[in-house]
């Protein structure tokens, strides 16, 4: 936001393009592997969620509903009619946008809790539908080929999940410091003033919706690939609060903290598998002291450190004022 | 047109049955969001959870010895401490994240009772006896077959409303609620303080779940996987009520208890589930503020 | 695109439920002139400004701009048609700067979408070159020159309405409504406010609609003048017969008793 | 300011992966190498809505485990097995698996147990070389003849087919109603139903989905109750399987039902009570006067946990000694290829639940004929009333 935005929006992407390229070369596991390629795939999801919840200020509880639909479209095509994933890839985030304006719609007439009800019943609505119409799902979706470069090999497909995170890591952190960026900012932070600067809220609605939802698009696409095997149990309704979760303890609107959320919540609950009992209770204990303590998110962890040691005062954390 | 027949040839006394006791729990639970949501904003989604454990305490406290109804005494007072207790460490230090951040503690809160739930009391859910009667003895009213249990469930929950209705309008805190309900300035003008308000309704809240997480526990199990769905059912009851008015969340609850059992009998379960999160949506974007909700006046 | 006209409004009023805010007002704000509008605390001003800027609907009347029946349209429609408008409590933005601040009140006149914006063509980047230059500029002119990159949570209430100001003035509007600019500010800032409202006026042909407290100042600056009582205009005219009238007096005196 | 929060922030994302990286590189010791113990591993739904199912299974792998080591281990070499949750979740079982392939370097998977992880990972295994003893009753290893799956649980229309017979011949029903889970673990089988139950002169009247998990069925009873059935099938685990005994009590439904092996457990009577009495259900053990191979099987496990073994426990268990006596086949050999040739070879194995023979085209061993007991319900526990290996 300030003048070294410049630089410092190339920074992050580079760095996180650097480290990954380094785990990818020197991780020889595929269970480590996987994981981060399950995460990444996951973050896609989430910077569109960032751009939606702290961006715009818009909710959604059923975002599994848009990951899902693109899944079972690229699935259909594939293995049921024979189409490549990369061909597939048209329909299937087409279809996920066309959900997203629908929700967006949705959000003309509807906000606040309301809006939270319609997207959850959403959602809902959709795993009980994947459950009762394609109950047997598909299995046997080929691995993504771009020309002759094979993306099933565990290596490459990581390296590939992750470009496309960076791509949109990067995207979004260009369309927040736009015109549009702009716009969505001021619809989260004052409506009425947004609407009487001359922002068009129908439109700037239906639009952050369907880019949040063209993320979850992607998302889910590279998702049937990675897992071979599309099932509605993928996309349930903890999928879309796990998202939720990742966007927030990660650092509400901050497209950064999406990547951190989404790695800290895939890659955390795999620890004490050894104390099986006690994982999950953890992850929940895990996520409250996050919430209690770093209203910031874990990207913050960087600020509220520094504010620590160097004892700064004053208008560190800007005060977020309801109303 | 065989579908239309079908919505048509239902057994409405039986519907009606099984409506109005479901309806009963899921106002009750509507009733737990409405209490909380006026005085303070958020939106608790952990009362699904407790309802759902609520039963697995008392059998615990039976356990140790204690009669049936101390037993449920004790579990009420221990649901409400909690409540206090989640409210202060949880819901609380979310609110600096705005209202989407106690939404999302509340689900970490679900996540830590659900867990807790299978570390005491194992995976599985646990049979309770009728408060009356054999299990699942039923007579015949109203053309339909009634579970005895029914009518302690619409009973206490008609009971404890009352209770709440009585303790909101005579006693001090109540009066203190209903002062910052209307306006939380206002309120914190005159002296009451708007967090403690806000932890009691998160206590009330969670006392009158567990009155009927006890109620319900003999027809459903105690502590099976059903908060969540219950949980959802009395969110939209609430929506459908408009969440601001107290009669209303109660008539959202039966009108989504009969609706859920209708749609159920005149589809199959899957596709009943399907049709009711369809309705939800259509009535949502028709009447965004529901069918009880004042209508908010924006003044700049 | 932008318009030059008058707004207009006829027979304008407001109802919520049973309490009637404005009713049977006409109004008209041309180029060039200031229109100041008077009244106790609840006669319905901003409520007349938000009928008049699309946020909130007339329950009856019409609102015109140039001639052409606005009636029922969004804020956001008026605003792109050269319509700008302050707020009583100023409405800043809290997550931008307060560059972004100004630079989001000429969204209206802008049009690098999100597809440009995100791949930074050309035509963007021109765009946002100049915006940032125009912000600059317009903070300058309110009192907040070189604090491109602050906050509004820093900004006292009186700031905030600065900011505000110039957000309206980034739109390049020809009309503005000011719902009291003046609120709070001290004797020096208030005259250099009226100043800045009359060069607008004058210079750049603005048409205003103004609501105030400051009487003499605002009659000073005004054209016309229209008071309401309770929601009804009981006055229309120049300043100077405003000042004689004693129907004007009463209401509006006996108000500024309560400040 | 601006960097070191950049940087901190990056730090705290990579962390993790990197602390998950030392946290089990210590356990990177190979199972499959000459010394230590051989470590199997398995991955099955201990938690979650198929707790029922999986459960059992990690108890019954337990006291295999025991067994086998205290009677001198496989070729003289100790047995570990590796146990994870998947909590039937195939976004969680996939890495788990790899997870078992690459970093716990086990030589044989056992599970998953449900069929839609045990389909998620089949490419996993095949790919890797690692035989898989799938604990599903789908026969995923058929149409492939170079597949590392195995199968120790009767297939599908194994067990449908005995309730059809005894259904149409022993209860004389001509109609039936299906209760079935709405996970493809019940869907599959209503589509087995619904192939074989016109041999059997049988006419599916009404179909009603529900969850395991559910614990009220009022509504599916409801209908089933309209369509007049002579008896209903139940596909489906508990508590939803008790609910429906209790919601056709209520309903006063007084006609046959018969549960698969999902309820063939102590858990149906115990949540049913009165509802569950008289309620038929088919098992493989005959808990009644059981042989030898499940004799020692079932009182061990009782005296372990407190309750007898469902038909899950069974399967597992039947997995790991089938494992054992095929590394045993391969002279000790524990590498991939050596044990799905082990299995292959060795002579047919007695287990708990039937007698096994591998072959190239039979990755499932059991012959497809009858195989199961009819049971009921009598006073709280089950009773053997009708051997459908007899007919």
């Amino acid at each position: 936001m300030r003048r070294g935005a410049a630089w410092s929006s190339w920074l992050s992407p580079a760095v996180v393009l650097l480290l990954v390229v380094a785990f990818a070369l020197t991780q020889g596991s595929f269970y480590r592997l996987q994981l981060g390629t399950l995460a990444g795939i996951y973050a896609i999801a989430v910077i569109g969620l960032t751009l939606l919840f702290g961006g715009a200020g818009q909710i959604s509880l059923g975002h599994a509903g848009i990951l899902g639909t693109s899944a079972f479209i690229t699935a259909n095509l594939t293995v049921s009619h024979g189409w490549t994933p990369l061909t597939a890839m048209v329909p299937a985030v087409a279809g996920a946008t066309l959900m997203g304006l629908l929700l967006g719609w949705s959000a003309l007439r509807t906000t606040g809790h309301y809006l939270a009800l319609v997207t959850l019943a959403f959602g809902l609505m959709f795993s009980e539908f994947g459950r009762t119409v394609f109950s047997a799902g598909w299995y046997g979706v080929p691995p993504l080929t771009l020309g002759p470069l094979d993306l099933g090999d565990s290596q490459r497909m990581f390296v590939a999940v992750w470009a496309v995170v960076v791509a949109s890591l990067v995207a979004v952190l260009l369309l927040v410091k736009s015109r549009f960026g702009r716009s969505l900012a001021a619809l989260r932070d004052d409506p009425v003033a947004a609407a009487a600067s001359g922002i068009d809220l129908a439109r700037t609605k239906i639009a952050v919706f369907a880019i949040a939802s063209a993320l979850g698009g992607v998302s889910g696409w590279l998702f049937a690939m990675y897992q071979g095997s599309v099932t509605e149990t993928s996309f349930s309704f903890m999928l879309s609060f796990n998202l939720l979760i990742m966007a927030v303890i990660g650092g509400l609107g901050s497209p950064l903290g999406a990547i951190v959320g989404s790695v800290f919540l895939v890659v955390v609950p795999e620890f004490g598998r050894e104390y099986e009992d006690f994982r999950l209770l953890g992850y929940g204990v895990a996520l409250l002291l996050v919430l209690g303590l770093l209203p910031g998110g874990i990207a913050s962890v960087g600020r509220v450190l520094a504010d620590l040691v160097l004892r700064r005062s004053g208008s560190a954390t800007p005060a977020v004022s309801g109303k | 047109m065989s579908i239309l027949v079908n919505l048509m040839s239902v057994d409405y006394a039986q519907v009606l049955a099984t409506g109005t006791t479901y309806g009963a729990i899921f106002g009750a639970i509507a009733l737990g969001y409405h209490l909380i949501y006026v005085s303070s904003g958020m939106l608790n989604f952990a009362l699904g959870e407790q309802l759902a454990i609520s039963g697995l305490g008392v059998i615990s406290l039976q356990a140790f010895g204690l009669p049936l109804i101390p037993a449920i005494m004790v579990a009420l007072l221990v649901a409400g401490l909690f409540g206090a207790g989640y409210e202060r460490i949880a819901l609380r230090p979310a609110m600096r994240m705005g209202l989407i951040g106690p939404l999302i503690a509340s689900v970490g809160v679900s996540i830590v009772i659900a867990q807790g739930r299978v570390l005491i009391w194992g995976p599985n859910p646990r049979p309770f006896p009728p408060f009356t009667g054999e299990p699942n003895q039923a007579v015949d009213f109203l053309g339909g077959r009634w579970q005895i249990q029914s009518f302690w469930i619409i009973g206490l929950v008609t009971l404890s409303t009352l209770c709440l209705l009585v303790f909101l309008r005579y006693t001090s805190l109540g009066r203190a609620w209903r002062a910052t309900s209307q306006s939380p300035v206002g309120a914190r003008l005159s002296g009451i303080n708007p967090s403690l308000i806000a932890m009691s309704s998160v206590a009330l809240a969670s006392v009158l779940v567990t009155v009927a997480g006890i109620a319900i526990a003999p027809l459903v199990l105690a502590g099976g996987f059903y908060g969540l769905n219950f949980g959802v059912r009395a969110f939209a009851a609430a929506i459908l009520g408009g969440f601001s008015s107290t009669g209303g969340v109660l008539v959202g609850g039966l009108v989504i208890g009969l609706l859920d059992a209708w749609l159920a009998a005149a589809l199959s379960v899957a596709w009943s589930e399907i049709a009711l999160y369809g309705l939800l949506i259509l009535v949502l974007l028709i009447r965004p503020t529901g069918f009880f909700g004042r209508e908010v006046v924006t003044r700049s | 695109m932008t318009a030059t006209g008058a707004l207009e409004g006829r027979g304008l009023a407001r109802r919520f439920g049973g309490v009637t805010a404005v009713s049977g007002v006409d109004v008209r704000i041309v180029p060039g002139r200031v229109t100041l509008v008077l009244g106790p605390n609840g006669a319905g001003k901003s409520t007349l400004v938000n009928c008049l800027t699309g946020v909130d609907q007339p329950s009856e009347g019409n609102v015109f701009l140039d001639g052409k029946d606005l009636t029922g349209k969004t804020s956001n429609r008026f605003a792109q048609l050269g319509v700008a408008r302050t707020f009583q409590h100023a409405r800043p933005f809290r997550g931008l700067t307060l560059a972004e601040n100004v630079m989001v009140g000429a969204h209206g006149r802008t049009r690098a979408g999100f597809v440009r914006g995100t791949l930074r063509t050309p035509f963007a980047r021109r765009e946002e070159a100049e915006l940032r230059q125009t912000a600059s500029l317009l903070l300058a002119e309110v009192g907040l020159e070189g604090r491109e990159a602050g906050s509004p949570n820093d900004l006292t209430l009186e700031e905030e309405r600065r900011l505000e100001l110039a957000r309206c003035l980034a739109g390049n509007p020809h009309i503005l409504l000011l719902d009291e600019p003046a609120a709070g500010l001290g004797e020096d800032e208030a005259t250099a406010l009226a100043t800045l409202v009359r060069n607008l006026c004058v210079d750049h042909g603005l048409g205003v609609l103004l609501i105030e407290h400051h009487l003499e100042l605002a009659l000073s600056l005004s054209d016309s003048v229209l008071v309401l009582d309770f929601g009804k205009p009981i006055f229309e005219g120049t300043p100077t017969e405003a000042r004689l009238d004693p129907a004007v007096r009463t209401a509006y005196i006996g108000a500024e008793g309560d400040q | 300011m601006a960097i070191r929060r950049y940087l901190v922030a990056l730090l705290a994302l990579f962390l993790p992966l990197t602390l998950a990286g030392c946290g089990s590189s210590e356990g990177g010791s190979s199972g499959g190498g000459e010394s230590g113990p051989i470590k199997i591993g398995a991955v099955l739904g201990i938690s979650g809505r198929f707790a029922f199912v999986g459960k059992p299974q990690e108890q019954a792998l337990k006291l295999a485990e025991e067994k086998i080591n205290a009677d001198g281990g496989i070729d003289g070499r100790k047995v570990q097995f590796v146990i994870y949750d998947d909590e039937v979740d195939e976004t969680k079982t996939v890495p788990l698996v790899n997870r078992l392939i690459s970093e716990d370097k086990v030589v044989a998977i056992i599970g998953p147990s449900i069929t839609v992880p045990a389909l998620a990972i089949q490419s996993v295994v095949d790919r890797a070389k690692i035989p898989n003893m799938t604990l599903t009753s789908k026969a995923i290893w058929e149409g492939s003849k170079d597949s590392y799956i195995f199968q120790t649980t009767p297939r599908e229309e194994v067990e449908v087919k005995s309730i059809l017979s005894f259904l149409a011949n022993k209860v004389g029903a001509k109609s039936v109603g299906v209760i079935y889970d709405r996970q493809p673990y019940g869907t599959g089988n209503l589509a087995i139903i619904e192939k074989f139950a016109g041999d059997f002169g049988l006419k599916i009247v009404a179909k009603e989905g529900i969850e395991s998990a559910d614990t009220n069925a009022d509504a599916q009873v409801a209908r089933i109750k309209a369509a007049k059935p002579d008896a209903v099938i139940l596909w489906v685990g508990d508590p939803g399987a008790s609910s429906v005994a209790k919601a056709m009590q209520q309903a006063g439904l007084h006609i046959p039902m018969i549960g698969s092996s999902a309820i063939a457990g102590p858990t149906f009577a115990k949540l049913g009570g009165k509802a569950a009495e008289g309620v038929y259900s088919d098992s493989t053990y005959n808990t009644s006067n059981p042989p030898a191979n499940q004799k020692e099987f079932l009182t061990q496990f009782a005296a372990k946990y407190g309750a007898p073994p469902t038909q899950f426990a069974g399967f597992a268990y039947d997995a790991a000694f089938a494992l054992k006596g095929a590394i045993e086949k391969a002279g000790g050999k524990t590498d991939g290829e050596s044990i799905r040739q082990g299995l292959l070879d060795m002579a047919p194995y007695k287990g708990v639940v039937a007698t096994f023979d591998f072959t190239a085209d039979n990755h499932n061993g059991i012959a497809n004929g009858p195989l199961f007991y009819i049971i009921q319900v009598k006073d709280g526990a089950y009773k053997v009333v009708y051997d459908t290996r007899q007919q």
